[in-house]
């Protein structure tokens, strides 16, 4: 499969293993940010210059419906999983399932990087599909967790407050009005740092997830077997799915497998901190060690072929 | 020394998602100020951790009020809930301040 | 009026729409510092380049002298204003004044841009002013505490070194250098990061000052609405009068607009921390509320707008 | 702790253009050393701030120097002047050290 | 403070290449964590230095541990072949913290 | 010399003339590093890329062997002139001597573009002799040092390991390693970053870099006239044994002078890290002092022209 061999996952592989080496190899935290606020801007502003020229299209809605419903439902099945096969807590099971129901924008972005690579692109508005599912997963996963979020006086409001405007979802969102609205002329004359640096930079920041990935996975104290399997069994039923579900509904393939590719990815920046306000009492390192040590790494390698192999596949049949 | 009175200086070690509701509470229980500083990484019953994490859930800071008895008191006392369940480290030490009268 | 419209400005309300609705987005120090390294050896470097070409003429003198005059004179009525209008006492308003009749490195590079996009631009030369203009309203400011700045054994020779060799004077002046001695054929070697990088590095930074300055505005406790009220005339007062005086004096409309834009800039960096060693009794956190929290962005919205079409109503008069 | 000998921590937290004339003082005071750490945020009589501001001005550090009890004193002492106008907090603590010679 | 209990903080300076041997130490002499912060500069008796070095050799970190006396004894006796060659400073300081079960 | 006067040059002047000045000019620790990185990804992968496209020579296997050897036999002398002449402890000496032995990527750099510059470059896989460089010097050192390094439980293992995956090791060789994966068709998606940006962004790393070498210069307590001496001494005369070495046995110029280069170049990174574990005893004010301070400043400015010239000569004679 010739992803495997694109600078970018190699780039990802060389992270992990320089981390596996115990190789004294780190990039500085304030270097990581950057990276990944210039990728959410630059992915933002191509959304919405994209939707500026396409106009909204039925399609836009249709996806936005799914990516919303996707987010609600799709933590029950992790939920119950994790409880059965995981042997979690109520407690535990409920913050894995609200990481597995949100998305990773970083997984994201790779994918539609991949797809760019492998045939005709997503358009522009799985941008807005994207900032949508970061949310609701969070809410079903603290009803899951059957009790008020009222720990420490840290209200449900303020939870809520937390995750809408948590800072990659406002640099989504806002990225992609201004792209809304300066349109193409506008763009041009930022285009260049956007376009020109957009893959180098992913490349660099992909280094970057490769060694905190593989460090998580080598720190983590509590990724059993059957965890582990999960992590790897949950990403590929909520890809395929997604996948499906666009396909069946009409998106286009490369959108559906976008989608796919979306419900498959897990959370590890936005769900963390609000799970760590809202259920302190889970354990952060479990989730961390799924989503961050198995599910991203899976995804990136593996996960995005398939789910746009699935898309193609059935769009062909 | 002689310029110097007692105060006590509560430290209070914790993850970066709590900042706000600690910082308020340490207000809310009459401190005059406090400064934070970062924790670059530290290592406790669950497992190592690191700053260079893109997931900022698991940043830790140094909160750090100095406070006269009765404040100090107040700080932890209403700290005490949160302990367990946000795994909150809260250390008290006396120490000798110059300008006693600010704090 | 479009430049309200452009992606700078439009990143600019992004950021202070972030910082009010307590969004938890942030850019790391280390990365608002390195942007800001970058457009200032970005502009010192064009700006030599553009000397190199255009050769010293008389009207690079003539603004030279503009600009030190201004920066001796503005403080005064600003200091007359804060002590009658805003009711701060003698150290308050001297400090204050010091931050008005000073300038931004920030507000005079997105003027440069803003100029650029609606017509011919300022002179390179105008970068030199700029540097000129950092310094004298400080010792001005001092003379105007009406005390010996010898707090805490600080010796005014300090201070004044302190200012004058500041991080952001060195690296124009430096830079500025550099590129009249490379000029144009040693400059396109280099180019390519300063030039297609520069106004997407540009919005990226004007992010970050649009989170700084509504932290600021939202943080303050020692804001009136007099010091509000002038926060936002003494710009005024000033680009206008800046401006003036240039057009009067015979440089051209861009540049005169340019001296407008320095003349109602002010301070946010040097001056704060030359007031922190020289009148550390002077609060801080009213002089940078007013500079940084509503001159700033009054400045980048619409301030530089008014002092261009000021100067060409001028000109076309 | 047998092998251990008591000694003064002096911290000092100061805002970052006051660095090089503090660390003067402490130097001339005859501390053998000093340690500087970045504060991130805080907030006292002036209102929050946080480390992410342009503005250096207003970065706060802390400065730590162990010592003994003439040279803390001296220190202290030392810095009294600048206290109010700079606003510096100083704090002195009691601690053990090994190798007490050295300071 | 009623709730409270005594414990010893031990805070460490050391350089930064010898970050994975200090923990490792730590923690076999028993302690439950510890958290590490960055030091900006300093200066001793090598003269001064700052973060901003590229040179990573010489950077500083102050470690951290809450421990009981016989563990924070340990952590101490254990550095002690350490201080003179790698020139750890070490100090030692009683604390009051809650949930001293932990430690 | 016209290489004095490249903006790389002038930029590393600036940032002394900064230092010495005792300007507040600081560029923060994230910045540089991210910058370190940047440069050593994208000469690895150039590297790569090139050593694709020419294949494995015996150039390549001469030139490895050579640059072995170098790093195994210039500590000798350099030990004994620092013994001599230095006047050092003999622990001392063998971290000198291992400092001068091993290479530093950012003069390698310099001197590959300062070459390039000047006529036509060094080939890609002098950046494999680069890395083979870095590790031999280490253990010559240790064992000149006399002594098992076993103080403190470190083992010799150890430090094996930590210098062998080291942060730039890692970086260069796996980037090297990617550039040979993935050639010329694959580097081209991500090129831009790396091509574009890698000048302008080495103006800003030297203006760093000068920053760091006059400070470390003036904050020094231990630089004698000897040593400083021996500073300027060793690198000529492993710059010139290294030119030497390559033209005799056959290297191209371009080829022997960047042999040439990293000869002279001495280690500001990976040996003094390696030298705090293992001979703690060592003064490393000294050894940074004389391998930062003095040779780095003279070969970016006086060596590396005076190395190319030599190469030239042999090859025109
Ligand atoms: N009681 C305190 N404990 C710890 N830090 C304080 C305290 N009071 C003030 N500070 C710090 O000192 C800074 C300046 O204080 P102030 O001069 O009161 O505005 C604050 O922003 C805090 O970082
Ligand atoms: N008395 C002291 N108090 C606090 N920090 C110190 C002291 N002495 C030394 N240090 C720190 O330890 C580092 C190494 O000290 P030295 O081994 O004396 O050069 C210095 O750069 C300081 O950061
Ligand atoms: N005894 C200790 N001393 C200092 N820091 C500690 C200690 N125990 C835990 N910590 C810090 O608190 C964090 C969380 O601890 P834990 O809840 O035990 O995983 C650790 O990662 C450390 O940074
Ligand atoms: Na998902
Ligand atoms: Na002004
Ligand atoms: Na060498």
């Amino acid at each position: 499969m010739t992803t495997l061999l694109s600078p970018m996952v190699l780039f990802f592989g060389l992270g992990a293993l320089a981390a596996f080496a115990r190789s004294g190899l780190t990039i500085p935290e304030a270097v990581g940010k950057a990276m990944a606020i210039y990728l959410m801007v630059a992915i933002g502003l191509k959304g919405g210059v994209a939707v500026a020229a396409e106009g909204f299209t039925p399609d836009l809605a249709l996806a936005a419906v799914l990516g919303l419903t996707l987010s609600v439902v799709l933590p029950l099945p992790a939920f119950w999983l994790v409880r059965r096969v995981g042997q979690q807590s109520a407690i535990d099971a409920a913050a894995i399932a609200a990481h597995y129901g949100s998305v990773s924008v970083v997984t994201f972005v790779a994918g539609i990087e991949i797809l760019k690579l492998a045939g005709p692109p997503a358009s522009g508005s799985m941008i807005a599909v994207l900032a949508l599912m970061e949310t609701p997963a969070i809410v079903v996963g603290l009803l899951l967790a059957r009790r008020a979020t009222k720990a420490g006086g840290i209200t449900a409001g303020r939870i809520l407050h937390e995750t809408l405007f948590n800072g990659s979802v406002v640099l989504l969102v806002g990225s992609f009005l201004i792209g809304l609205a300066v349109g193409k002329e506008g763009y041009t004359q930022i285009a260049p740092v956007f376009e020109a640096g957009f893959r180098g930079i992913l490349c660099l920041f992909l280094l970057d997830m490769g060694l905190i990935a593989a460090r998580r996975l080598s720190e983590t104290r509590s990724l059993t077997l059957q965890l582990t399997g999960l992590a790897l069994a949950i990403p590929i039923m909520n890809g395929l799915v997604g996948t499906l579900l666009g396909a069946m509904t009409g998106l286009g393939t490369p959108d559906a497998a976008a989608l796919g590719i979306l419900a498959a990815s897990a959370s590890y920046i936005a769900v963390p901190a609000a799970m760590r306000m809202a259920l302190p009492e889970a354990n952060s390192g479990t989730s961390l060690a799924m989503s961050l040590g198995v599910t991203f790494p899976f995804n990136v390698t593996f996960g995005i072929p398939l789910y746009i192999w699935f898309a193609r596949s059935i769009a062909g049949s | 020394m002689n310029a110097s009175i007692e105060r006590v200086k509560v430290e209070i070690l914790l993850d970066a998602p709590l900042c706000d509701l600690v910082t308020r509470m340490v207000e809310e229980a009459g401190a005059g100020g406090y400064t934070i500083l970062l924790a670059l990484g530290g290592s406790g019953r669950n497992g190592r951790w690191r700053e260079d994490r893109v997931t900022g859930a698991d940043t830790k800071l140094l909160l750090l009020a100095v406070a006269a008895d009765d404040i100090a008191e107040a700080i932890v006392r209403g700290l005490e809930p949160l302990l367990d369940s946000y795994r909150l480290i809260v250390m008290t030490t006396r120490v000798g301040v110059v300008r006693g009268d600010k704090f």
